[in-house]
């Protein structure tokens, strides 16, 4: 079983990169040395009544610098709690959790919505082989420049202010995206078009999934999704996200 | 100094458990928790056959507390027996099996099929409010209560938990049915039923509509009901709902408990059993307690 | 956008309430609120005679919540007829006497001492948990909630609301209860039963031992209760129990609530009841719901 | 009735002026200006699992500045929290409440004991009259230089290493301390003793009381004492410490 620690981290700095989503780099003791990408961290509230940490993508590692980084969009009172924190400020965190992505030496698509667009920056910078980014926005750009340096790019806005208008599986078919591999991470409905385009296609794929969680560790069954195979932990055709996944092959679970 | 508690004739190196259904059977928090230094590791309510548990969303985070409706999701007790049981042998805590079942018969299986095994005590949940057969029917009628714990015990080879819902008028009844149809203790408290809605979708936060609602916010619901049952009937007690430290944990020792135990302070930290004992034992010395017995139902 | 709603044929120019025993008669809270904005001000319960009240620790501070056990101490209806009466026909909003008694002649006195007075509607308080005879009695025990109902009815020419007990296992059966003994409207919760051990001094954290849990730790089993009896009955419900901000007053409404009411709240902020007002038009606003009854029990 | 108000104050500074012991000055806007001598404010924590708002006495107030001094021990969570609060910081507050001391032109004694004694600093320096002040100290003193500046101090400890050795009524009685009024803060068994004292030397005498609160302003009736007489609020012989009080005249409260 791969190590995960519970540590207070220190925020190096936060900043906001648009319109209610943060960009925060923690120093860690532990978590940067073990952590992969698609892997998450679980953040807990300092406000004694929110007590259920929140879990949030990894999407940058440091491993010289023991840093992680995360990028978060404010969706709630935790959250909020979160992006008033300053440097040199402490969050309690867990991690790393989950299976996070398989590095595979294929030709690569990674296709990102909205807040599942930063886990795929630590994916596309370990990746070694031709990698293509399409990241799908609503509106406000962000980390685009950073994903221009380690892969192509392919942007898609709701009004085509910029990229292509619409969603980003228009940009992936407006620019016919091949690939022998395909990761994807961001809204249940985009997951799904993308499980039937790589079925479509015949092209491996993997989506990081979300769901509601209090353990983050696999103790609790919060947080199951629908899968194809009995599960071997509780044998029944479940899959704990938190454990197995986040990042599930596309055949294997069920998007509802 | 002395921690060791007996809970019906089994000897508990200190009175820290952990509650069914948020410690698995205890390896996802062996990394963090050496079993061995726990009580006693209360495994999540296992079924004669394997359980799917509800739809997701299966939680809610409400204030002070949580929401849950797992359901039960659970591999069924064949496969337990082969798995789970023998990984918790390893360590020197007790090993309390939950169990649970749709009907009479269900319960009575489960627990046979338990009898022959290395398992300390066995803790009957008939008090989960999110299936909807079995459960909380047994757990709400005192009657049905006295039925089940005199039909369980027939099978059973270990001491018998009656693990008592707080959903009801009159814990103190319910503790004497227990009591009355043979039970060896009392676990208390399983959730408080609860509902949270989503204003902004229209809709139910967990999908079963209503779930359980634990955590620090139904404390003092708890230590109320552990004080009413310890004065009602003279079995031990194991008390819980929202202990999150020592003092929490010491309260419910004051009130008559046991033992305690810990269930949604895992998910807040991953530490939490042993943070709450290593108080115990800090407050214990600090007040010159020589034995954790001393103290146990010492306010009335 | 119309925020009006109707209580037993009593129009209140919005869903806020005050919860009993949370703003006196109203005098204090007036410095902060300007009651007439206010769709009621529900009043501290009113006896007989003049009640003393516990003994002091009354009350405790728990986590997300409070356990109070004032024990209803109040300066009899006699006085409260002559001053709090007067003062709060002052307001635009309407005014809801809550009542409380030893025996059924008690509340059936009050009643009719109030059937002559400027009041809007009565609330029967048959569920605090802080003194020893009657109260709760009469709210944990559907015969005698009926039967209570029914007395009660006899004296008074104001619609009747009976406000129930959580502490019960079945709220659906009291809802019905309270029915058929012919109330009006339906208020829940009262306080949950709690207790709080000062583990330093080994002893109660109120005098009383146990109190009432409010505050929005309990508000999960609030709107739980509220969902459970508006889909029992037929009579306007006001839903109360941590209610602190909109979203909560909103949670109580969709689930089935006509009105709410501000408890505990109003101690954590005097502006509670306002804000949840504002709260309250805002997002009907921002939803485009032009009347608050469109979605009263939106959530099924 | 006197205005109160609720108000967002700011912290001018905070300091430990003993182990344990914290004063803070507060900039607030209305509350200072309204504000007497031996009211008190509440205090809201911004840990949301803690809702009631905590009593504190007031020590001294600046009407010219809009500020308001309290000085408190760390007495459990709220305290703590409230203890690392830093300038410039916000909190929520609510007064002035209370009714306070009266100020009569008489030869007055002040009686405090430990975290009763920063209330008599603006007492103290209100009175016209003779003033002198005996302070009950465990073994730290604090706020003795400033309480010499605005009359005679008495100091008593337990260890005796400052003043008389034992309790404040030790130095009262020790120094033969003769007086028309008395005013006292402090703990119930202190107050005991100093009720006693001005009964057996025919001294008008002035007790602020403490009980548990929650709304802080005569609403919920936590907070009473047993009264000689009847209350005319609520009709029994009761008194809210909150309203009627925290100040009363000894013969009038029972202390338990
Ligand atoms: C594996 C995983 C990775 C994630 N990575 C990111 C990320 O990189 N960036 C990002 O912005 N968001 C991410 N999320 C979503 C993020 O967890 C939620 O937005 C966040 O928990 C909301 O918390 P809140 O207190 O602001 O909202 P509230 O609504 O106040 O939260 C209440 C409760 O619901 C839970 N919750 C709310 N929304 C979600 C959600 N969408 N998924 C799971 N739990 C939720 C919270 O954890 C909390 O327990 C991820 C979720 C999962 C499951
Ligand atoms: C009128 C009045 C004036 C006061 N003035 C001062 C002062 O100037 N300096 C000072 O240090 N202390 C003062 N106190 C006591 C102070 O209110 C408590 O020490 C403080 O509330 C403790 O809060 P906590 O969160 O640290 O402790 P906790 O024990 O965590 O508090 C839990 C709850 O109990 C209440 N509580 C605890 N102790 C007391 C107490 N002694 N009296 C009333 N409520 C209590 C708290 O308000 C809170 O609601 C005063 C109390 C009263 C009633
Ligand atoms: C996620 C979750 C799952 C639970 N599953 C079970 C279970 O399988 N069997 C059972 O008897 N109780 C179960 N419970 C109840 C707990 O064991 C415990 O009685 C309750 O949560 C109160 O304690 P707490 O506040 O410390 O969590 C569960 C509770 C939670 C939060
Ligand atoms: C201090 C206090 C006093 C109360 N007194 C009464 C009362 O006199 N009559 C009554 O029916 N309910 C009384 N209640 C119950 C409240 O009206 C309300 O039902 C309960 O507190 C839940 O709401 P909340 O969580 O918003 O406070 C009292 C509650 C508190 C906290
Ligand atoms: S969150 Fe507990 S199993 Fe996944
Ligand atoms: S604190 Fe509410 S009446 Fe005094």
């Amino acid at each position: 079983m791969e190590q995960k620690f519970r540590e207070k981290a220190v925020i190096i700095r936060q900043e906001e990169i648009a319109t209610g989503i943060f960009s925060m780099w923690l120093k860690t003791e532990k978590i940067a040395k073990a952590a992969r990408a698609g892997q998450f961290i679980a953040v807990y509230c300092n406000d004694g009544s929110r007590l259920l940490p929140r879990p949030i993508s990894i999407c940058e590692i440091d491993k010289d610098d023991d840093a992680v980084r995360i990028v978060y969009r404010v969706a709630g009172k935790g959250t909020d709690e979160i992006s008033f924190m300053r440097t040199s400020m402490q969050l309690d965190v867990m991690g790393p959790l989950g299976n996070g992505f398989p590095i595979k030496e294929k030709k690569a698509l990674l296709i990102g919505g909205g807040i599942g667009i930063p886990p795929l920056l630590q994916l596309a910078k370990d990746l070694k082989c031709e990698t293509q980014i399409a990241a799908g926005y609503k509106e406000q750009l962000f980390l685009n420049e950073e994903f221009k340096k380690v892969g192509n790019l392919y942007i898609a806005t709701e009004d085509g202010e910029h990229g292509t208008e619409g969603n980003v599986m228009d940009a992936v078919k407006r620019n016919d995206l091949d690939a022998e591999i395909i990761y994807a991470c961001g809204p249940t409905p985009m997951l799904k078009a993308v499980k039937e385009y790589a079925k479509e296609k015949n092209i491996e794929a993997w989506l990081s999934l979300e769901e509601k969680m209090a353990c983050g560790i696999g103790a609790c069954l919060s947080c199951v999704c629908k899968s194809k195979h009995k599960d071997a932990h509780t044998n029944v055709n479940n899959k704990r996200v938190c454990k197995e996944g986040p990042v599930f092959r596309a055949e294997e679970v069920e998007l509802s | 100094m002395n921690t060791k508690v007996n809970i019906a004739g089994v000897i508990l190196n200190n009175p820290v458990m952990t509650a069914s259904g948020t410690f698995g059977s205890g390896e996802e928090y062996s990394q963090f928790v050496n079993l061995s230094q726990l009580g006693a590791v209360v495994t999540k309510g296992v079924s004669i056959v394997p359980w799917e548990g509800n739809p997701t969303p299966r939680i809610a985070e409400t204030y002070g507390g949580m929401i849950n409706a797992i359901g039960l999701q659970n591999p069924g007790i064949d496969l337990f027996i082969e798995r789970d049981i023998p990984f918790l042998t390893q360590f020197d805590s007790k090993i309390v099996v939950n169990v649970c079942g749709k009907t009479m018969e269900d319960y009575c299986e489960v627990v046979e099929k338990l009898s022959d095994m290395p398992v300390d005590l066995l803790e009957m949940n008939v008090s989960c409010p999110n299936v909807k057969e079995g459960g909380i029917a047994f757990g709400q009628n005192p009657n049905a209560l006295e039925k089940i714990t005199k039909e369980v015990k027939k099978f059973a080879r270990q001491p018998i938990i009656m693990k008592l819902s707080p959903n009801v008028t009159d814990i103190a009844e319910m503790a004497k049915a227990a009591t009355a149809g043979g039970a060896d203790a009392l676990s208390l408290i399983n959730t408080l039923t609860g509902m949270k809605i989503d204003i902004n979708r229209k809709s139910f936060a967990v999908a079963n509509k209503t779930g359980g609602l634990s955590g620090p916010a139904i404390k003092p619901v708890a230590v109320r009901m552990v004080y009413e049952a310890a004065n009602a009937v003279d079995i031990p007690i194991i008390g819980m709902g929202g202990i999150v430290n020592a003092e929490d944990a010491l309260e419910f020792i004051m009130a008559g408990a046991s033992a305690v135990a810990v269930g949604t302070g895992n998910f807040i930290n991953p530490y939490a059993t042993l943070n709450v004992l290593k108080g115990i034992e800090e407050y214990m010395e600090k007040n010159h307690i020589e034995d954790i017995n001393e103290i146990i139902g010492c306010v009335r």
